[in-house]
């Protein structure tokens, strides 16, 4: 039989995360004999637009995309829809008027993300409970989904708690070089009363880590460090003792994608819904878990 | 001379004790003029003098530090041009003040289109242009871009562009300066009508000759204060030159130049000659021969390829073919680096756009050209840089502020003499002077004139490009015509006369 | 000084070089070369062509305008906040935004006519200024969902059959309504004046202040413009969105012929421009191979060869 | 007279400009002025500010010199992400215990990955040149070729991943202390001080000025023209590949993705507070360094003050409006008579 055809619009190449969310995909693609048409958005939502027409114009089976952001989609994924082409979502959900405009959403859940994270710090203000945790927080481009929801999630996680203050609130744009200048201005600004440092994603906690190191401090002790996402680079830190916990956001959702889409095109019903297998990483059990780590 | 010019009526304009400084310079001070409808008023006055400055300050550029305005009996304030033209009083400028972007046509009617159900109509502009033109005996493609034309046809253009106007008062700073005299001819056949019409006239130029063809009235300006007012018939050209200078001087009617008694045939080895020269589109096949010593005059029409035949000698332009050969060796110029190497100079006609560097200093501009020559490692030190641009700011009598004023500051004559200067210094072998006298005052001119023939004894070769026929059979040793771009014939000194020379223009090839 | 470019010839080698490139493109991918792909080339860039447009202005008045993805972003922003939290009539909407993107122009005109300010910066600042008042209203995006502009989104005017969007219709219209006034209007002449010789114009007594102000003015409109368009496209106000279509709409338009010195070259430019960086990147989606990198590498390898291929046969031209 | 001459320094508005910023910070930031000696070295927010403007400076010198031929180079930041990259793949290194001490060992030998590095960098600047000066391309198309492909070129080589180094000796560049004060520091006075040298010292400085305001005079008095606008490219570029080792060194990785991204931007942004005109010509090398610590004052006062990061953008903007309108002869005209008037 003809092979599968997928289009695939990716959002860029901004990070390690995304370059492994690529290459798991490529990778499942060749596994399953499956041809990917991918195309690289280079953060634009226009471009993904464009991408997503062309798709249409050359008929392939099924369209798949990380959206940049979550909504405007409704034209063009009405125009997949008269084409019948079904869609599925990789990564990030779109909001749509009309959720039949799409026929399943794989991937993480980035509200959910800043919940674990702020639910670890709670536990572990329970270890000392009458101390105030000062918390400083590096966020994601300003407005970017991830940072948007990241933030949601730990705020919501840790606002019954009157001991846990957010001090200091700044974007350093998911990069390490911004984390660590953002991180160092916190530190002649504030100085000894940080406590904690959330990072919404491993990048930035990294280039923090540098800094706090260079004030003469000592990351993961007297500053614990939470972050997101779960790539190497943190595991190294953890084991280092210098990073303290990071939530898994997983990448490789390759496999899992290939699947969907084959069950899709053989007619067969799947989930509207199919959340990826994700698991919080305490630095106790990094050195374990490090050597089964893809990216 | 017509009557009106001795019946004074009320002036049309007057100004009252107008002063203007700029930093370090008192420009204008204390200037005073009346213009009486129906007249030519030409002011005259020594480079630097303040000229161009009361004609920007009359016209909005400059606003006055004091002093009235007065327009038809009422106190003006002109903020802008446009201002000043709505006041019906229009100018060319002393540098040609177009868009090389637009065509010829536009550059005539910008501001003032003629229009068709709202929209600009083009082809009754094109025709209006072309005819207007034609007034003027140019005949050009008037949709092709301005910069397509050389200097003198943008100079009409400026010209025509302000006859279009009906205005009560025209303004000319130095429209003729690089016209020949074909073509100033038919301005002032122009001027005369509008002056009978009952316009006023303003205008500036350096030439004795035009002054005493068109001017009713002459205002004498020196170092920024008016010297005072005479009717043209009333003062002498020697009056009027000593009035200008401040002091008793020769004029030009000066002896026969000393450098060119000196030359002797002897001596002439040849140090440049080109055979076959040419570029499509601009010049057509051409020998020239220059000895070393000589001052070899180019003479010619408008048009006639003057410049491009200088522009290829010196490697700004690539040569299509043709040989160049340097003291017997033969050469190829692919940029003026190579020419400049062979000891060649050359002083554009454009100061504006191929000369000065209007933001650098009066010393910088100078040095440049020796500076580029000697590299960029071997920086001049500051010192010899100042004490050469002192020694020639004196020979040559630039009026500026200080060597550090920047050039643009500068009147036109003045920067011209510094862009002289910046080849003087380099001590060529060869100069190419295309234009250097452009708006320079008469007794600059003849200083400059001599200095150049005083180099010429000693070894310099000199092309002299002018379009002052009287001065290039003046000074030059040997003349060639050229003549629809093509070299026309030669001339050895004293076997050429102003009407041969016409003859030889007009007649072209039986007499070649 | 000689005149060494015809920006005529320059616009039609770029005509030339994009048919070629779409011949190209037909050769290589089946389907590429069907109506349809070449409509959505229109519909696709629609607003990246009314910028492009309002930026031909300001590039051949010599000028420059970095904000205008800024205040794309911007404006759609205001649409959807006003739409969705005040529930205006999406006619008064889209008014309310066209002026504001004017005056955010004109402002930025005047700062740069009155304090002599270098257009470069004041639009970088302005530039800043949009993208900040962006996530002053909301670092959120807020979806549309007001029915005229779903229409306008979802409305496909159909001709043969394929069709094209109402916000591709209004984008060749501005177009069609620029290059009328570039040519036969006496502010269009006074744009090309002022990018030729700003001193000179000023001289010849033409109202430089106005016309530059008008033509800042003029981008800003045609970025609001495009702002609507992008939210008919998109549906959806957020401040991420168009982030460096500036540069995309410079490129375009130096692209079309245009020289960036200000003075030569032609509106229409602005629409092969577009075609150009369009058709690129549909040939990179078609191929359907490229990596992240790869596909910048190509964009900026084929951007090359045109530039260069165009230059050569202009400077060729150009000797003859 | 000595206080008016003063006044009217080119150089004046700039470091008013600098001077007030920090006025704000001496007031709203506590012990922004605190200086402390830790580990040997200076510590505080002002040498943080000057580190961090490091690269920034480098970037802007080099601009100086390009924006003073008319040009313009909006390829920076693809050229720091590629010679950081270049540096970071080439040294990598490791740690490995000898004797019980730990000794760092790289790749390749550090000083030919900085010279790998620096190649690349001049290449850039070199195929950057040779598009404006010998094809006669526009600049700001020119150079976007390589600001979009070079960025691509870095991610390649790295395969977008981001690249750790782990050999100390590199860190000193970056994040190193000599006599107290950061090291990139030193190299930022080196090259400023050289640069300088080279405009005053030789002719280069009338020359690119030269070419700037008039070109086709330029060429005709006897000027290299091209090989002139050659070279200020392929400085800009060397300029921006020591940019991008110094970030990388500071960070300890080469991340090909986002280093140096929108450098360029701020490299002109300082170029022009520092009161040289984008139209060519004049210049201030000096003026460029100050416009630069501008920006980075700016950026760290942001930080430090608490602003939420929503408002970053806004409060930028308004200062460079400010800065600009306060530099432009026609506001220090308005103020003159607005002084007259009232006195
Ligand atoms: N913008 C300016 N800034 C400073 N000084 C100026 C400026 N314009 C003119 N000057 C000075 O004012 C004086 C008068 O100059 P102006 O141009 O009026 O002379 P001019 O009589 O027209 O001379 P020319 O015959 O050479 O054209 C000169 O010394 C000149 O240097
Ligand atoms: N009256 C004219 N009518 C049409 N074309 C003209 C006229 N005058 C000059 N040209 C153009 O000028 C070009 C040659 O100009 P060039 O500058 O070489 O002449 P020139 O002898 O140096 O004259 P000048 O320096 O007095 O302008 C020709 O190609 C021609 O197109
Ligand atoms: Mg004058
Ligand atoms: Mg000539």
């Amino acid at each position: 039989a003809k092979p599968l055809v997928i289009g695939f619009s990716q959002v860029g190449a901004e990070s390690e995360w995304r370059t492994a969310n690529t290459v798991s995909i490529k990778d499942a693609a060749k596994k399953e004999g499956v041809t990917l048409k991918f195309a690289d958005a280079q953060q634009k939502q226009e471009n993904q637009v464009k991408a997503i027409r062309s798709f249409i114009a050359q008929r392939v089976d099924v369209i798949a995309f990380s959206p940049v952001v979550e909504s405007g989609w409704d034209t063009v994924l009405l125009e997949a829809k008269r084409a019948r082409i079904p869609v599925i979502l990789t990564d990030r959900a779109v909001k749509v008027s009309d959720p039949s405009l799409y026929v399943s959403f794989l991937g993480s859940d980035f509200v959910e993300e800043g919940r674990r994270a702020g639910n670890w710090l709670v536990e572990r203000q329970k270890k000392t409970p009458d101390a105030v945790l000062n918390i400083v927080e590096l966020q994601g481009t300003v407005g970017s989904a991830p940072a948007l929801d990241r933030k949601k999630g730990f705020e919501e996680a840790i606002a019954g708690n009157a001991k846990l203050k957010v001090i200091r609130s700044q974007t350093g744009d998911f990069t390490r070089a911004k984390g660590k200048e953002v991180m160092e201005a916190f530190l002649k600004a504030e100085g000894k009363k940080i406590n904690v440092l959330y990072a919404h994603n491993d990048d930035m906690a990294i280039g923090a880590i540098q800094a706090i190191e260079e004030a003469g401090l000592k990351p993961g002790k007297d500053i614990i460090i939470i972050s997101i996402d779960g790539v190497k680079g943190a595991f190294e830190a953890m084991i280092a003792g210098k990073l303290n916990v990071t939530v898994e956001c997983n990448p490789l959702l390759g496999p899992q994608l290939m699947q969907i889409a084959k069950d899709v095109v053989a007619g067969k019903a799947v989930p509207k819904r199919v959340v990826t297998q994700e698991s919080v990483f305490p630095a106790e059990v990094a050195a374990k878990e490090f050597p089964n780590r893809k990216y | 001379m017509t009557m009106i010019s001795s019946a004074p009526a009320a002036p049309v304009l007057e100004l009252r004790g107008i002063s203007k400084a700029f930093t370090g310079v008192q420009a204008l001070n204390g200037v005073s003029l009346n213009l009486f409808p129906g007249e030519v008023h030409t002011l005259m006055g020594q480079n630097g003098a303040g000229k161009s400055t009361l004609i920007k300050v009359l016209t909005g550029v400059y606003a006055p530090d004091h002093g009235q305005i007065l327009l038809a009996g009422q106190a003006i304030q002109p903020q802008s041009t446009l201002d000043a033209q709505n006041h019906g009083i229009s100018t060319v400028y002393q540098e040609v003040n177009l868009c090389p972007n637009l065509s010829v046509a536009e550059n005539i009617f910008i501001g003032r289109y003629p229009r068709k159900l709202g929209r600009i109509d083009w082809p009754t502009m094109t025709r209006q242009a072309t005819a207007l033109l034609e007034r003027m005996q140019i005949r050009i493609d008037v949709t092709l871009p301005l910069a397509h034309y050389p200097l003198a046809i943008q100079q009409m253009v400026a010209i025509s562009r302000s006859l279009l106007v009906s205005a009560k008062v025209l303004i000319l700073d130095e429209p003729t300066s690089s016209l020949d005299e074909k073509e100033v001819d038919l301005l002032f056949s122009v001027l005369r009508g509008l002056r009978e019409q009952g316009m006023a006239i303003l205008f500036v130029t350096h030439f004795l000759d035009q002054t005493y063809a068109i001017s009713d009235r002459i205002t004498v300006m020196r170092n920024g204060e008016r010297e005072g007012e005479y009717l043209a018939a009333d003062l002498s050209r020697v009056e009027l030159v000593n009035k200008m200078v401040g002091a008793q001087v020769a004029t030009e009617a000066a002896a026969p130049l000393a450098a060119a008694v000196a030359a002797e045939p002897s001596r002439r080895q040849s140090f440049l000659r080109a055979v076959g020269l040419s570029r499509k589109g601009a010049l057509l096949p051409m020998d020239l021969d220059i000895h070393k010593g000589e001052l070899l005059g180019l003479a010619g029409l408008l048009g006639s390829g003057r410049t491009e035949a200088a522009r290829l000698l010196f490697g700004a332009d690539r040569a299509d073919g043709g040989t160049i050969a340097i003291d017997g060796k033969e050469q190829s110029f692919a940029s003026p680096r190579d020419a400049i190497a062979a000891g060649i100079g050359f002083c554009s006609e454009d100061r504006k756009h191929e000369g000065a560097i209007l933001e650098l200093s009066v010393r910088e501009n100078l040095i440049l050209a020796l500076q580029a020559r000697m590299g960029i490692m071997r920086a001049i030190p500051l010192k010899r840089q100042q004490q050469l641009a002192e020694e020639y700011v004196k020979a040559l009598g630039i009026k500026t502020a200080s060597i550090e004023t920047p050039i643009g500051s500068l009147s036109g004559g003045n920067q011209q003499k510094v862009l002289l200067a910046r080849w003087l210094v380099t001590d060529p072998k060869l100069l190419i002077l295309d234009e250097p006298t452009r708006g320079i005052d008469v007794r600059a001119k003849q200083e400059i004139m001599d200095y150049v023939s005083a180099l010429c004894r000693n070894g310099m070769s000199i092309l002299f490009i002018s379009s002052e026929l009287p001065e290039v059979l003046r000074v030059s040793d040997r003349v060639v015509v050229m003549r629809d771009r093509k070299a026309g014939g030669e001339y050895p000194r004293g076997a050429l006369d102003e009407t041969t020379v016409l003859h030889v223009i007009a007649a072209g090839d039986e007499n070649a | 000084m000689k005149f060494t470019s015809s920006p005529y010839f320059t616009s039609l080698i770029t005509v030339f070089l994009l048919v070629v490139l779409l011949g190209a493109g037909g050769a290589a991918y089946p389907g590429f070369l069907s109506v349809q792909v070449l409509f959505n080339l229109l519909i696709d860039n629609a607003f990246l062509l009314v910028i492009a447009v309002g930026m031909s202005f300001v590039i051949l008045s010599g000028g420059i305008d970095l904000s205008v993805g800024s205040v794309l972003a911007l404006t759609t922003m205001i649409c959807a906040w006003m739409l969705q939290t005040w529930h205006w009539p999406p006619l008064l909407v889209i008014a309310v935004a066209l002026v504001l993107g004017t005056v955010f122009g004109a402002a930025m005109g005047a700062l740069i006519h009155y304090f002599k300010l270098q257009p470069f910066i004041v639009t970088l600042a302005g530039m800043f200024l949009a993208r900040g008042l962006c996530y002053l209203i909301s670092i959120n995006s807020i979806t549309i969902d007001d029915p005229f502009f779903v229409a306008m989104s979802q409305t496909q005017l159909p001709i043969g059959d394929c069709f094209l969007s109402p916000g591709a219709l209004i984008a060749l219209a501005t177009l069609a309504a620029a290059i009328y006034v570039a040519h036969c209007t006496p502010f269009g002449r006074a744009i090309y004046a002022v990018g030729g010789n700003e001193q000179s114009a000023l001289m010849m007594g033409l109202r430089v202040a106005r016309t530059k102000v008008l033509i800042y003015a003029f981008s800003g409109f045609c970025a609001a413009l495009a702002g609507v368009l992008f939210s008919f496209y998109m549906l959806s106000g957020y401040g991420l969105h168009a982030q460096g279509t500036e540069l995309d709409a410079i490129a375009a338009v130096v692209i079309g012929g245009t020289l960036l010195s200000g003075g030569y070259g032609y509106v229409a430019g602005a629409l092969t421009g577009v075609l150009v960086l369009g058709s690129i990147q549909t040939l990179i989606a078609f191929d359907g191979t490229l990596s992240s990198w790869w596909t910048k590498i190509v964009i900026g390898g084929l951007l090359f060869v045109f530039c260069v291929v165009q230059r050569v046969m202009t400077m060729r031209g150009n000797k003859k | 007279m000595r206080m008016h001459k003063l006044l009217h320094h080119p150089l004046f508005r700039p470091l008013a400009a600098l001077a007030i910023l920090l006025l704000i910070d001496l007031v709203m930031v506590p012990g922004f002025f605190h200086l402390e000696i830790k580990d040997g070295h200076l510590y505080g927010s002002l040498i943080d500010i000057a580190n961090r403007a490091a690269p920034l400076i480098l970037a802007a010198i080099g601009m100086t010199l390009v924006i003073a031929t008319r040009g313009i180079d909006i390829s920076v930041g693809a050229t720091v992400a590629i010679s950081g990259t270049v540096a970071a793949m080439l040294i990598g290194g490791t740690m490995v215990m000898q004797n019980g001490v730990p000794e760092y060992v790289a790749n390749t030998p550090m000083w030919l990955a900085l010279a790998a590095a620096l190649g690349a960098a001049l290449l850039c600047g070199a195929w950057n040149g040779a598009l404006v000066a010998g094809l006669g391309l526009q600049p700001i198309v020119a150079t976007l070729i390589l600001m979009v492909a070079g960025r691509g070129l870095a991610q390649l080589f790295t395969d977008g991943q981001i690249i750790t180094v782990y050999y100390k000796p590199f860190f000193f560049l970056g994040s190193g202390y000599l006599f107290g004060l950061p090291f990139s520091l030193y190299i930022v006075a080196a090259v400023f001080i050289v640069t300088a040298l080279l405009l005053r010292r030789t002719a280069l400085g009338l020359f690119i000025q030269s070419v700037g305001i008039n070109p086709v005079a330029a060429r005709l008095a006897g000027l290299k023209t091209a090989v002139l606008i050659f070279f200020v490219y392929v400085f800009c570029s060397a300029c921006a590949g020591v940019a991008g080792l110094m970030i990388t060194s500071n960070i300890k990785s080469a991340d090909a993705n986002n280093a140096g991204l929108l450098l360029e931007l701020d490299a002109i942004l300082a170029v022009t507070l520092g009161g040289t005109s984008l139209a060519g010509g004049k210049f201030s090398l000096a003026g460029s360094v100050i416009g630069a610590l501008i920006i980075q004052t700016l950026t760290y006062t942001i930080y430090s003050i608490g602003l939420p990061p929503e408002v970053n953008m806004v409060v930028k903007s308004v200062v460079v409006f400010l800065v600009c309108v306060s530099q432009s002869s026609e506001f220090k005209n308005m103020w003159r008579r607005s002084v007259r008037g009232n006195a």
